[in-house]
């Protein structure tokens, strides 16, 4: 038995002959911060899905506190206490930004649909305390002069954000992040590679993110999975991958190639 | 053993005048994503422009067809640019709604007393009914010429799909739009060939209809064009042999069950189908699997 | 100058994706835009192309204003764009993808062209009569750029032509890219591998979050460090 | 600390609707309103139910169906049926038969959900149309089961039970229990899911069963409208539960906007008084108009209102005091 929150052993998946992840391992130790790295189309985002019980692997595990969580569906892994968000943005563009957080909790109110149709207390109680720390987390992404706005009318930045809080309002132990930084510019950037860490402390989450945007990789994580064509190619601390000849290889393209130059 | 043979017969008889409407549903489909609900209404069009060419203008029944595919065409390139292309961009179920008003609106303006009229109207048979006995089966002229004409349709159109530069940018837009406009393809104006190819058969099916089963009214598009819808669906949508393949299953199941269960039953056996096949083939019988993208 | 972009503004769904960018391609060059996800490359091509309408700005091909015009007709003026993911039609046959990039022309000269793009990629010859959605990644990449040259192209677009493909592959198509060029198309080059851009392109512009940070000459861009930077960070 | 709470613009509303409804009542009881026009206010109120019940499983939950006059039939038939075969309830009688029209329309809703509730879009209209096909077929052969219920033939010797008040009665709850459904917790879980399933997935909800719920509330409502459709017209035909009667209440729910409830109720009111009451104002020469007016102005509202007539917008009133705008 290991104390590693996050096990994944020999995953593979293969869709028709495309072998989308292959062979691929991980280990993620509570309260650590995570980077998967790697070029379009390398498998990145298919072990996000897979994790989350999107999609179903063809054969390996996915050990989550000493669990076997494949087969399970969506719903259930994040009532376990892993949530995520997508490199796509999706949120429910037309439920205001204050609903699109309080749905992710709806799971943990006791108050079933005939206290809803009658509006008994109790339906009333939970209704408030689901609002009161949905508007917590808003409040800390900053969006809370948004609450009554519709989440399709969010400017970008402000729509990753939203995506951020709704990840976090069930608690998770382990989030997901599917490239936040993608779309943004350098200053928000910065924000947002601050706001990842204040989260983490805050609530001793455990991270593992998938971004392009280098200054977010280097800059705050600790550990470092590189992905190409499937597979991990490499693992280490930033320093470790920024020099790794492989990894700079599979992002920049070969310098000199023959025949070319 | 010949009486299965002959209510066969008769049920491939239906199927293939369903074939002729369900190709419009599926090209349609497959181009828009749009269940054309009009596109009933546009079969009754043809068999009464048809009726018109033979009983008052004394058309020849091959120009008759003729008549009510070209007919049927324009008809079916107004409604698209009328009535669809102004909401592509709306929500797809503005467009479907727009397809019932444009279906309701057919059969009601059609059953005003100087349009159609909203009575039964007898279809004249521009030549005698002639049978003819082999093996125990009949089979009679009329038959024959419903097979002849929806063959010869079918082929001519699976030739225009595959073998045209026309019929090559349906399928490249039926794909995809962006894409297809890189290829230098005026979108717009394939969807409208599509539409017009789509009401000419149906126009056709109509004629056959009425020669085949002699009595027309405004109102007889709706059961032929739902029935002809779900034989797409069940072949495939947006799949040409699936259409062919689906309408003549529904004809054939639904003349088999009439005969052989009961015929207040017979629509019930067809839609059973389609249920089950939704069931285990959500895409229908040669349709392809669809994956959401995560 | 073939094509002249000037101060384009562009807005994909709600996010503003470029900021006034301007830039130009000249005959016979090859022009390369690189920067990282989310820069606004293909954002670019794709209001060049006609898919997108600018919110502000203007664009020339040959001295003639484009931006406005439908999609088509930018196609039969010379300009192809070659899309980011290829975009077979899988359910087509190869032939039948190539003899639609040959759409906007008569028919008499397809077959001259499709002998043409077997020079380049004879691979496509074997694979005829096969269904796109067989082939591999580096051989749609090839039928991709095919059906582009079907069309006989005054300016190619290619967006991320490497994408997904493994590193040898990715030398040959760019050979190819080279090879194409010297026969006297111009190019406009969209690429995340930019090491290999920087290699074939005379000119290249990089792009940060909807705007150009960086211009010039490829072989001098190919040294600044601050081109590595953009990828990997300091 | 216990807040004493205010009484919101929701509850003035109801006082006011309530009297008016009240109003009404009264001047039926008066006499001062024909017969023909009680029963086109009648229906008008069951067109609302129905159309409630669609907006919930199409409008809010996403889940396009194309049978919804099937559950409706089923409401009317079992409850028609309750009344006919345990005669002497007295009061009682149409609660109990309405009560059972909803269980049954729940139920069958329930059995046929599970399975197509899997299908997506289109495929699940055209599922629910061929189960709207097959249900109006069975009606036309119910007399072999039940003589009583007459077949293709019909359905007759219904008691009128329906009045004006139970309308009135049960339109109003429908209207609040619907409120208070889709803006709670429940509502949340069920937009979440047609705004985007997999992310619903992704936050914790069980969209199976939440989609299951949306259906059979949904069906179950239209099975109430069906028994209080019986016990007004006292004549059941099974075309009136056919194809074209589930494309009636999906153009109602479209025209007044799918997700909204007051859009619903305008839609449904006007739809009933302008269709049923241009039958008896038009002079008969210009009835057979009727017909070809109507889809041209369904046309125009779409080209010019896409979204239906209220988006998915709400009257103030209806909003709990934090989904108002400030």
């Amino acid at each position: 038995m290991t104390n590693n929150l996050l096990e994944i052993k020999g995953l593979t998946k293969a869709f028709g002959g495309l072998v989308a992840v292959k062979d691929f391992f991980l280990q993620i130790a509570p309260g650590t911060l995570t980077g998967l790295i790697g070029p379009n189309g390398a498998g990145k985002t298919t072990v996000f899905n897979l994790i989350t019980g999107m999609i179903m692997p063809t054969s390996g595990a996915v050990v989550f506190q000493g669990r076997d969580i494949v087969g399970l569906k969506p719903f259930q892994v994040y009532r376990l206490g892993i949530s995520r968000t997508f490199q796509n943005i999706r949120l429910f563009g037309e439920l205001s930004v204050l609903d699109n957080v309080r749905v992710a909790y709806h799971y943990r109110s006791d108050a079933g649909l005939f206290d809803a149709l009658v509006r008994s207390p109790r339906f009333r109680d939970r209704e408030r305390e689901i609002t009161e720390r949905a508007r917590e987390l808003l409040s800390l992404l900053g969006l809370e002069l948004r609450e009554r706005e519709l989440a399709k009318n969010l400017p970008y930045g402000e729509q990753r954000r939203l995506e951020i809080a709704r990840a976090l309002m069930a608690e998770p132990k382990l989030l997901l992040l599917d490239e936040p930084a993608a779309g943004m510019n350098p200053a928000e950037v910065g924000r947002l590679m601050e706001l990842i860490l204040s989260l983490k402390e805050r609530f001793k989450l455990t991270i593992l993110l998938i971004e392009h945007q280098m200054k977010v990789v280097m800059g705050i994580c600790q550990q470092v999975a590189v992905m190409d064509f499937g597979e991990l190619i490499a693992e280490g601390t930033p320093a470790e991958i920024q020099n790794n000849s492989r990894v700079i290889e599979a992002y920049l393209g070969r310098p000199g190639g023959a025949g070319v130059a | 053993m010949t009486y299965f043979l002959q209510q066969l017969i008769n049920g491939l008889q239906l199927g293939f005048v369903y074939a002729l409407i369900a190709l419009g549903y599926t090209m349609v489909y497959g181009i828009v994503r749009l269940i054309n609900f009009a596109h009933g209404d546009v079969f009754m069009v043809g068999a009464y422009l048809g009726f018109f060419a033979i009983a008052s203008w004394r058309l020849p029944f091959p120009v008759a067809i003729v008549v009510a595919m070209v007919g049927c065409a324009l008809l079916g390139v107004l409604i698209e640019r009328l009535a669809y292309k102004p909401l592509r961009r709306a929500p797809r179920i503005s467009s479907l709604i727009t397809a019932i008003g444009v279906s309701l609106f057919l059969e009601y303006f059609t059953s005003l007393k100087f349009v159609f009229g909203p009575y039964f109207r007898a279809y004249p048979r521009p030549f005698a009914v002639r049978t003819y006995e082999l093996a125990g089966i009949t089979i009679s002229n009329i038959q024959i010429i419903v097979f002849g004409v929806a063959l010869v349709l079918m082929v001519a159109l699976t030739l225009f799909v595959n073998r045209t530069k026309t019929g090559l940018a349906m399928r490249a837009v039926s794909f995809d739009h962006q894409t297809a406009a890189l290829m230098g393809i005026n979108v717009n104006n394939v969807i409208s060939i599509t539409f017009g190819i789509g009401a000419a058969l149906a126009g056709a099916g109509g004629v056959l209809y009425g020669i085949a089963y002699p009595q027309i009214n405004p109102f007889m598009g709706i059961m032929p064009g739902l029935k002809a819808f779900v034989a797409a669906v069940l072949g495939g949508i947006g799949i040409i042999p699936g259409a062919m393949l689906g309408a003549v299953i529904m004809g054939v199941v639904e003349k088999l069950t009439e005969v052989y269960i009961s015929s207040t039953l017979r629509d019930a056996g067809a839609f059973a189908i389609l249920i089950i096949v939704l069931l285990v083939r959500p895409s229908g019988l040669l349709g392809k699997k669809q994956k959401e993208k995560v | 100058m073939l094509l002249e972009v000037k101060d384009l503004t562009v807005d994909y769904g709600m996010v503003r994706a470029l900021k006034e960018i301007s830039f130009s391609v000249n005959e016979g060059e090859i022009v390369t835009l690189i920067g990282a996800n989310g820069a606004g490359k293909t954002t670019t091509l794709k209001t060049i192309s006609g898919l997108l309408k600018p919110v502000s700005g203007e664009i020339f091909f040959q001295g003639k204003r484009i931006d406005g015009l439908p999609g088509h007709q930018i196609v039969r003026m010379g300009v192809i764009h070659v899309p980011e993911g290829r975009k077979p039609f899988v359910d087509l046959t190869v032939e039948e993808n190539l003899r639609l990039g040959a759409f906007t022309r008569d028919s008499g000269d397809i077959s001259g062209a499709l002998e043409r793009v077997f020079k380049s990629f004879p691979r496509l010859r074997e694979r005829l009569h096969q269904r796109a959605g067989t082939l591999s990644g580096g051989e749609l990449q090839m039928l991709a750029m095919g059906r582009g040259l079907m069309a006989k192209p005054k300016l190619l677009m290619l967006d991320e032509p490497s994408m997904g493909l493994a590193p040898i592959m990715v030398e040959e198509i760019f050979s190819i890219i080279k090879e194409i060029n010297q026969q006297g198309t111009a190019i406009l080059l969209v690429e995340q591998n930019a090491f290999m851009a920087l290699q074939i392109a005379h000119r290249a512009y990089v792009l940060e979050t909807g705007a150009i940070v960086l211009a010039g000459r490829a072989d001098e861009l190919r040294d600044n460090p601050k081109v590595k930077a953009a990828y990997l960070g300091e | 600390m216990k807040k004493v709470r205010e009484i919101g613009p929701g509850w003035w509303a109801l006082v006011i609707i309530v009297f008016f409804l009240l109003l009404l009542q009264g001047l039926i009881i008066a006499g001062l309103v024909n017969p023909y026009i009680q029963t086109i206010l009648c229906y008008a109120g069951v067109v609302v139910i129905s159309a409630l019940g669609l907006n919930l499983i199409y409008g809010y939950t996403g889940q396009f169906s194309l049978g919804h006059a099937a559950f409706y039939g089923i409401g009317a038939y079992t409850s028609a049926l309750i009344t006919r075969l345990l005669p002497g309830w007295g009061f009682f009688a149409l609660p109990l038969g309405l009560v059972a029209g909803a269980l049954v329309a729940g139920v069958i809703a329930f059995l046929i959900g599970l399975p197509i509730l899997r299908l997506k879009s289109d495929y699940l209209g055209i599922a629910t149309l061929g189960f709207g096909m097959i249900m109006n077929v069975l009606f036309k052969n119910s007399d072999k089961v039940f003589k009583v219920m007459g077949g293709a033939a019909g359905m007759r010797g219904i008691a009128r039970l329906t009045t004006f008040l139970w309308v009135a009665v049960i339109a109003v709850l429908a209207v609040v229990m619907l409120r208070n459904l889709v803006f709670s917790a429940v509502g949340r879980a069920l937009v979440s899911i047609r705004e985007d399933e997999l992310a619903a997935e992704a936050v914790g909800i069980d969209s199976t069963r939440y989609k299951t719920l949306g259906f059979v509330i949904g069906c179950m409502l239209a099975g109430i409208a069906g028994g209080l459709y019986a016990h007004l017209y006292t004549y059941l035909n099974p075309d009136n539960f056919d194809f074209l009667k589930s494309i009636d209440v999906l153009l109602i729910v479209v025209i007044g906007g799918l997700g909204s409830i007051s859009g619903t109720v305008i839609a449904g009111v006007g739809w009933a008084l302008l269709l049923e009451g241009l039958r008896i104002v038009l002079p008969s020469a210009v009835q057979e108009w009727r017909m070809v007016v109507y889809p041209l102005v369904l046309i125009v509202i779409m080209l010019v209102r896409s979204g239906g007539i209220m988006g998915r917008n709400e009257f103030d009133f209806l909003k709990p005091a934090d989904y108002r705008r400030r």
